[in-house]
């Protein structure tokens, strides 16, 4: 039974994750098109049926998985065919360590909503970040193609400056909640300040929060920091790429969006926590409460979780949509010199602050 | 010329970047919802007069043509039906693209003179720039039909001899151009 | 020897000379129609009007003799002013049908008009119509209507061909250039008239409609039609895919100023005989396998070739191989064959000549009987013995191999005798009975698509230059005795520039300029 | 139209005094055009021919010529041929009407011949000479002035009369 | 001024025609004279004294003309006698030759005598029948008569006249386009130079004279060189023959002393206008000289310098006068008709220019014209001008430019209404 509750965490969160990217590319679509006054993506039709082009998920998979395969004739096969596949695996295992519930008590069981509840949660998703950028730099190299190759180039500078500015910048959290655990940061963030306000990481860490943000989107290689893609330049390190090759990397593309609104909902945004909901129900600063069965409890928490999430993923979209791309230098020096230091400096703030607070 | 660009100096709260991020995202927004008010009330019949969007549907709407566009072309005939063409290669010299190519032939009538006894346009090749209708002495050439879409699976398909030009050789009536029209 | 100013400019010239004349050799172009430096003066365009000082009135340039200080101007507003008056006169029943007429392009009344006319027409009347486009000869049509009365071509009828097919009737705007009725146009220099129009009142009928002038482009030759070597230009289909001229690739033949040979001029057999270097070309080597010539690559062919010359000459020595040469060969051709045959081989029976040609017609102007345009240079070499001699012991079995090139040997007495040659070797450009009834046929080039040069009656060593590739699978000649001679075990140059500059001392460009000739006493002896 | 042209033998010696009166034969081309339209009434392309041939020259000279000079005919003309004057003076003197008096009298236009062949007449811008009788005409080269209307009916009169007596 | 009767002695007198009565009164005498008593160079000499101008049209002096030929040459020499008068107006050679032919022979044989030539022709146009029969006749007789032949008056001296027909064409009465027809060609002008006293007719030299000029020489001889200059005025020698036609009461050839005032010509011996009405405008010279306006005419002089001070001619002698009633852009239209009828079709500008401009003219006849025509018709006037071989394109233009210009009103009248101004004015007047 132990293991049946871990293999439904496993699919439930997996399915999820896929789900949510899967329907993330339609969104991309529409969204923009309602934005920017257009209908969008609704040709694809199944007996005449539209549905607001939410066929077009499925025209889409079937169009990756039937097209030709190509390798370049000059190109590394090996590691070609590898390179997407290293992307999509660490960006897919990263969310092993992310709780979508609290841990709860049902039928004598002791479930945990998390796939695998690490007490250096945290550090485990940024190596597995890390570990991702691999996948480009090889696709853009085993193309033997010079604008992939500088695709690939420019997607590891990219992520690893913006990778420091996350790391110093979560550390804020971290001194806040005194844990690396990102169960132990979800509890931590229902607990409450002053008696009324949820003590969640935005409100403690504001400009972390920002940051956060800013570099897990730069994470993502999308507008605004597509430079490594930059389709009007270079293409990318997938310009060879066709077929569900690139399919996997322009999925890793869409589940690295779902990871860093995860992570953003995890570490500021109370993650599962729905305000004054605890394990027997609501019970509210002001008096009053209301007693609900602990599967509804979970069912809100989860509830509320993946909302956030999904509002996270719109706003993402929005900025995707909205901002345009940065220049190389720009974003270099976005990267190194703004953002590097106010994550510095919001880490001597935060232990300033908690140094008087816990006097 | 040179041209002298101003630059705009950007003030303090611009150059903080997150306010003007902040403001941009807003308008896109405002434009979402907006919109997507607009289309949910069409969903259930309302707001007819208004649309979520300025684009057109492409094959079921479409544009109207503006007058002066240059689409597919055509060769025009003379009162009797033979085309106009006297094959002066006047079109042909000029096509930047060298999509035109005739072969003139010696017409009965003297005052006519010569003729096209072949008349292909690889459209293929063509870039609608339009100069064959600007240097054609006899009008015998334009590219008013109105029809944009021309395709076939060959490239040879794509080579349209004289028959098929001279196929739309009347002048399109005005309130057709925005009328379906294919190849 | 007066000298006179001419725009500024001064300038001594020969006495006699006219004022167009002497504009000309300091580079200006005064605009003329009637003046052709080859015909008598007519003075009737008036488009060459000057403004002398001391003369009252604008004079013609044409035929004002020019004198010791004269001064003349050919660009003040007078001049200008009655030029563009000229033009629009011209112009008044001019039809403006450039875009058929096949003189656009290199029409005076175009160019003269985009110079000096360029203004709004007065002229509201309808346009006189005269007959339109008619033929008045085997080679040329006339139209009246773009006729401007310049009367070259009446004079040149007159003059030159004196033959009298063209006249001016009726007078005054009415009159007309015609043919007279019962006559037609087909004197032997009857295409020149076509040259000297100005405009686009006579034209060509070979080429008429196959190709705007503006696609053609040129390269200086040397006609093949007879032994005159009068200068040509060839004019090809340059920039346009050759299947929208008809396939044709050598689209005209202009002849090309040369004081001492041809003048301005070119007889029709040479201006229209052009056809060979396009139709019925031999395109690929060809090999006799059992009983039928089949298609064959160049080296087997050429391989054959050499191992039955190797085999005939280790058998029989200098006297089992039989070449026959021929005048229509370039001097480098000539030379190679003469290296690899008589010096290199030391065969015996080398020929030259064919002793059963028909000689062509001939007169006083242009035409020569003789229709290779290397007879002279076959003579210099140092060839000699005719075909005859060759043939016969070929066909008493004396000689194995007989190479043949160019000649059509297949008729009458030269026929019987080929047919009991044991192995014939045919190296020619076109199919011909020989060609067909050889064992290996290997495909030579036309002067179209070579370099080299001829020798003329008159001994003048004339450049031709290649204009085109060769045609298919076609090698040039010095090429193919090369490459025969490489499989013969010996080594010979292969371009005629190589083989030129061995010969005369000096690169083919610089031979007397554009290729033009070498007077005889000044040409260097081979 | 004839077959052949040539000059009657009284013509022939006529040509050959002509002729003794040049220092080339070419100068003799116009005195013999005229022997050859005073013989033929017309001069055709065989005459063109026999022309050429007699002064050695090519004949497209003689067409040259022919069409050259307006009293040269190719074509046929009437038995009598009338010229009417309309350069200025006669034309100010009311050439005009001689012209209508004729078209209406003999029914052709200028340039035709009347359907009997008898007569022909032509309008000629140039000057006939005879200013003094403006308007006038010239009837088989003699010329008729002062016209006016009633005179130029009397004349075609005087001249039918004339034939009919000579018969 | 008096008509003066020294060509036009035997005008209208039947018997003049023939040789014997013609002996009888003075025939030939002052050729005899010449022959018997003069050198050549002396008659030349006499003549250039007499300021004899040649009056075919273009007034060069005559004896200078004769001294260009050549004297030392072993070729032959040709007399050409111009007798080609073709020139709308222009009567008065008919005159001579009709009825004083001997007396032209006799001015051939002195100018022959003076020139040393053997062999003249002379060139009549082929229009003139009746003339060309007297003047056959004249020649007959005197070839009959010992005149001129192998033994010219009996003297040691060969002299040949041959009657040359012309054939209908106006530019035959150009020198070079008469030696051209002479030779059996089409009458089209010759270069120049080499001027016709040194390469003519068949290559030779030849003095080409007109009619009435080789007519005056008789009388010269006789009377002597300041006889002859003192009838008229200032370089001007002598009298010369008036065709006077057109609207006037009394149309005719007059002799009269060169200086006489046109209104005398006109009003004295042309018996005035026709019926009474005004003068208008004159030709003065034949169609191809400028049009003189009344007042212009009222003022001339007849002789060569006073009208080239008009800017016009004095050309052949032919004075047509134009009354009130004629319309000068239908005259004008007449004129234009006329020069491009007879152009010869050799030089650009006035094959195509005399066309055109008959073509507007006829255009603006027929009520098709745009003021834009008439600043067309002056330019072209302008472009025609003094551009081509010989005079004839330069003679369609003067009456043209003068046409346009002296009587704009009537051309933008005829253009604005369609309608002829002066019409109009008649068809008021008889409405009134």
């Amino acid at each position: 039974m132990e293991y049946a509750i871990d293999v439904g965490k496993v699919l439930f969160w997996f399915s999820s994750i896929m789900g949510l990217a899967s329907i993330l590319t339609w969104m991309e679509r529409k969204q923009s098109a309602v934005m920017q006054d257009r209908i969008g993506a609704n040709r694809a039709d199944i007996f005449g049926f539209r549905i607001l082009g939410l066929f077009h998920i499925i025209a889409d998979s079937i169009k990756m998985f039937t097209k030709q395969d190509f390798v370049p004739a000059q190109g590394n096969r090996i590691l070609h065919t590898v390179a997407p596949m290293i992307a999509l695996f660490f960006a897919l295992v990263g969310f092993a360590a992310v709780p979508f519930g609290g841990t709860y008590e049902i039928a004598g069981y002791t479930v945990s909503l998390q796939v695998l509840d690490l007490n250096v949660g945290l550090l485990f998703v940024f190596a597995m970040m890390s570990m991702g950028i691999y996948g480009f730099v090889l696709g853009g190299w085993a193309s033997a193609n010079n604008y992939a190759l500088l695709g690939g180039l420019r997607a590891s500078g990219q992520m690893i400056s913006y990778e420091i500015t996350m790391g110093a910048t979560v550390i804020g959290t971290i001194m806040v909640y005194g844990t690396l655990s990102l169960q132990q940061m979800n509890i931590a963030q229902g607990e409450l300040l002053f008696g009324w306000i949820p003590a969640w990481g935005i409100l403690l860490q504001p400009l972390g929060c920002i940051l956060f943000v800013t570099a897990a989107l730069a994470e993502t290689k999308r507008v605004p920091f597509d430079v490594p893609e930059g389709e009007s330049e270079i293409i990318g390190y997938f310009v060879e790429y066709s077929g569900m090759r690139f399919g996997m990397f322009f999925l890793t593309d869409f589940i690295e969006t779902v990871l860093a609104a995860v992570l953003t909902t995890t570490l500021f945004f109370g993650g599962w926590q729905v305000p004054y909901l605890y394990a027997g129900g609501f019970e509210f600063p002001w008096g009053g409460s209301f007693e609900l069965p602990v599967v509804a409890v979970m069912l809100l928490q989860v509830g509320a979780f993946m909302a956030k999430v999904f509002t996270l993923c719109f706003i993402f979209l929005l900025i995707r949509w909205t901002l345009p791309r940065f220049r190389w230098d720009q974003l270099m020096r976005l990267g190194w010199t703004i953002m590097l230091p106010l994550s510095i400096l919001n880490i001597v703030v935060t232990g300033v602050v908690l140094l008087i607070v816990g006097n | 010329m040179a041209i002298k660009v101003e630059e705009k100096q950007l003030t303090l709260l611009e150059r903080l970047y997150v306010l003007e991020v902040v403001r941009g995202i807003a308008l896109t927004t405002g434009h979402f919802f907006r919109n997507m008010a607009v289309h949910i009330a069409r969903l259930f019949g309302l707001a007819k007069d208004k649309k979520g969007s300025t684009t057109f549907q492409y094959p079921e709407e479409r544009r109207p043509l503006a007058p002066r566009l240059r689409t597919l072309h055509r060769l025009t005939r003379r009162e009797d039906g033979a085309p106009r063409c006297v094959a002066c290669m006047m079109c042909e010299t000029v096509c930047p693209a060298h999509c035109i190519s005739i072969v003139a032939g010696e017409h009965p009538n003297p005052l006519i003179e010569k003729y096209p006894t072949r008349f292909d346009i690889d459209l293929g090749l063509c870039v609608f720039c339009g100069y064959c209708v600007e240097a054609c002495p006899e009008d015998a050439i334009r590219m008013d039909t109105g029809v944009l879409e021309f395709t076939s699976f060959s490239r040879e398909g794509m080579v349209y001899d004289l028959n098929k030009l001279l196929a739309r050789s009347e002048t399109p009536k005005p309130n057709e151009e925005s009328k379906v029209k294919t190849a | 020897m007066p000298t006179l100013t001419i725009d500024g400019q001064e300038v001594t010239v020969d006495a006699g000379t006219t004022v167009i004349q002497a504009a000309e050799q300091i580079g200006i172009n005064i605009p003329r129609y009637c003046y052709h430096p080859g015909l008598s003066l007519a003075g009737r365009c008036r488009m060459c009007l000057v403004e002398i000082e001391t003369f009252p009135n604008l004079q013609i340039a044409c035929y004002t003799r020019a004198q010791d200080e004269m001064v003349v101007s050919t660009t003040s507003e007078r001049v200008l002013s009655a030029r563009q008056s000229m033009l629009e006169f011209l112009l008044s029943n001019h039809p403006l049908d450039c875009p058929v007429c096949d003189q656009s392009g290199e029409c005076d009344l175009q160019n003269f008009y985009m110079d000096h006319g360029q203004y709004q027409s007065r002229f509201l009347e309808n346009k006189v119509k005269k007959k339109k486009a008619f033929p008045i000869g085997p080679h040329v049509i006339l139209d009246q209507e773009r006729c401007i009365l310049c009367t070259r071509c009446v004079r040149f009828t007159e003059e030159v061909s004196k033959s009298n097919e063209l006249g001016v009737f009726n007078r005054g705007s009415r009159s007309v250039i015609d043919l007279y009725p019962t006559k037609s146009l087909d004197n032997p220099y009857s295409g020149n008239v076509i040259d000297i129009c100005p405009v686009g009142a006579l034209t060509e009928r070979e080429f008429r409609f196959k190709c705007r002038v503006w696609y053609l482009a040129s390269q200086e030759s040397i006609c093949t039609g007879c032994s005159r070597g009068c200068n040509i230009s060839l004019d090809y289909n340059g920039s346009r895919r050759a299947y929208k001229a008809g396939g044709r690739r050598v689209m005209r033949i202009k002849p090309r100023y040369n004081p001492d040979i041809n003048k301005w001029w070119i007889c029709d057999e040479g201006r229209f005989g052009y056809g060979f270097i396009d139709t019925d070309r031999i395109e690929t080597p060809m090999q006799r396998t059992t009983s039928d010539l089949e298609p064959s690559d160049w080296d087997p062919a050429l391989a054959r070739v050499a191992e039955t010359v190797k085999a005939a000459y280790s058998e029989k020595g200098a006297n089992g191989v039989g070449v026959i040469v021929s005048p229509q060969l370039s001097n480098e051709e000539l030379l190679a064959c003469r290296e690899l045959f008589v010096e290199k081989m030391k065969l015996t029976n080398v020929a030259a000549l064919n002793p059963w040609e028909e000689p062509g017609e001939a007169d006083d102007f242009l035409r020569n009987a003789d229709r290779n345009p290397n007879t002279k240079g076959v003579e210099d070499l140092g060839y000699s013995g005719d075909a005859k001699a060759v043939l016969e012991k070929a066909a008493e079995g004396e000689i194995e191999v007989l190479i043949i090139f160019r000649h059509n040997l297949a008729d009458g007495e030269a026929g019987k005798l080929l047919e009991k040659a044991k192995f014939v070797v045919y190296v020619g450009t076109n199919w011909n009975a020989t060609a067909e009834r050889a064992h290996v046929v290997l495909p030579g080039a036309t002067h179209a698509e070579k370099d080299g040069t001829f020798t003329n009656f008159e001994g003048r060593v004339q450049r031709f230059k290649q204009a085109l590739l060769p045609i298919g699978d076609s090698r040039n000649d010095s090429q193919i005795i090369s490459e025969m001679a490489a499989k013969l075990g010996y080594s010979l140059p292969a371009s005629a520039d190589e083989i030129f500059e061995a010969w005369k001392g000096i690169s083919l460009d610089e031979l007397s300029g554009s290729g033009s000739s070498v007077d005889p006493d000044t040409a260097v002896q081979a | 139209m004839s077959a052949s042209f040539e000059f009657t033998p009284e013509n022939k010696k006529r040509f050959e005094e002509i002729l003794r009166r040049y220092p080339t034969k070419r100068a003799a081309m116009l005195p013999s055009l005229h022997l050859t339209q005073e013989q033929e009434g017309y001069i055709s392309p065989e005459a063109e021919q026999y022309i050429a041939d007699l002064l050695e020259v090519p004949v497209v000279d003689v067409r040259e010529v022919v069409s050259f000079y307006t009293m040269f005919t190719r074509n046929p003309l009437g038995k009598h041929h009338i010229r009417v004057c309309e350069s200025l003076s006669c034309w100010v003197r009311g050439s005009d009407e001689v012209k209508e008096t004729l078209e209406k009298e003999l029914g052709v236009e200028s340039g035709g011949i009347t359907e009997d062949g008898e007569y022909s007449w032509e309008v000629i811008p140039d000057c006939l000479g005879a200013c003094e009788l403006a308007p006038m005409l010239q009837l088989d080269g003699y010329f008729e002035g002062n016209l006016t209307r009633e005179k130029v009916v009397e004349l075609l009169k005087k001249q039918a009369a004339s034939k009919t007596s000579g018969k | 001024m008096p008509i003066v009767k020294n060509i036009s002695e035997f005008f209208g007198n039947e018997n003049a025609r023939s040789l014997k009565w013609r002996l009888e009164h003075g025939g030939y005498e002052s050729a005899r004279k010449a022959l018997r008593e003069m050198k050549p160079d002396e008659v030349t000499e006499t003549v250039i004294n007499s300021n004899l101008r040649g009056l075919g049209g273009a007034g060069f002096p005559t004896g200078r003309k004769w001294s260009f030929v050549p004297k030392g040459t072993d070729k032959p020499k040709y007399l050409a006698v111009n007798c080609d008068e073709a020139e709308p107006g222009t009567f008065k050679d008919k005159y001579i030759v009709e009825w004083d032919p001997h007396r032209l022979l006799e001015g051939i044989i002195i100018c022959s005598y003076a020139v040393g030539i053997h062999t003249a022709y002379i060139y009549i146009r082929g229009e003139y029948v009746r003339p060309f029969e007297r003047l056959e006749q004249a020649v007959k007789e005197a070839y009959a008569g010992g005149i001129i032949g192998e033994k010219v008056l009996g003297e040691d001296y060969k002299l040949d006249v041959f009657i040359h027909r012309g054939a209908g064409a106006y530019i035959c009465g150009e020198e070079t386009g008469l030696l051209e027809s002479l030779e059996g060609k089409k009458g089209w002008p010759r270069l120049k130079p080499p001027f016709p006293a040194l390469v003519g007719a068949f290559g030779c030299p030849t003095v080409i004279n007109n009619v009435e000029t080789l007519s005056h020489l008789p009388g010269i001889i006789k009377n002597g060189a300041q006889w002859f200059s003192d009838l008229g005025c200032e370089r001007n020698g002598g009298s010369r023959l008036f065709a006077l036609s057109g609207c006037v009461n009394k149309p005719g050839v007059y002799e009269l002393p060169m200086g006489t005032p046109m209104k005398e010509l006109i009003y004295e011996h042309g018996g005035g206008i026709l019926e009474g009405r005004k003068l208008k405008a004159v030709v003065p010279g034949g169609t191809s000289s400028a049009v003189l306006t009344a007042e212009e005419a009222e003022m001339a002089t007849l002789d060569f310098d006073c009208l080239a001070k008009l800017k016009s001619m004095a050309g052949s002698g032919a004075v047509i006068v134009l009354d009130e009633d004629v319309c000068m852009v239908k005259a004008l239209h007449n004129i234009e008709h006329f020069f491009s009828h007879e152009s010869c079709g050799q030089c650009t500008p006035c094959r195509e220019g005399t066309a055109w401009v008959f073509r507007i003219l006829t255009r603006i006849v027929e009520g098709g014209g745009t003021m834009a025509d008439i600043a067309t018709l002056k330019n072209l006037g302008q472009n025609m001008g003094g551009t081509s071989i010989c005079a004839l394109c330069e003679g369609a233009a003067m009456p043209l430019r003068s046409f346009v210009s002296k009587f704009e009103d009537e051309f933008e009248y005829y253009v604005k209404h369609k309608r002829s101004l002066v019409e109009d004015r008649k068809r008021n007047a008889v409405a009134v």
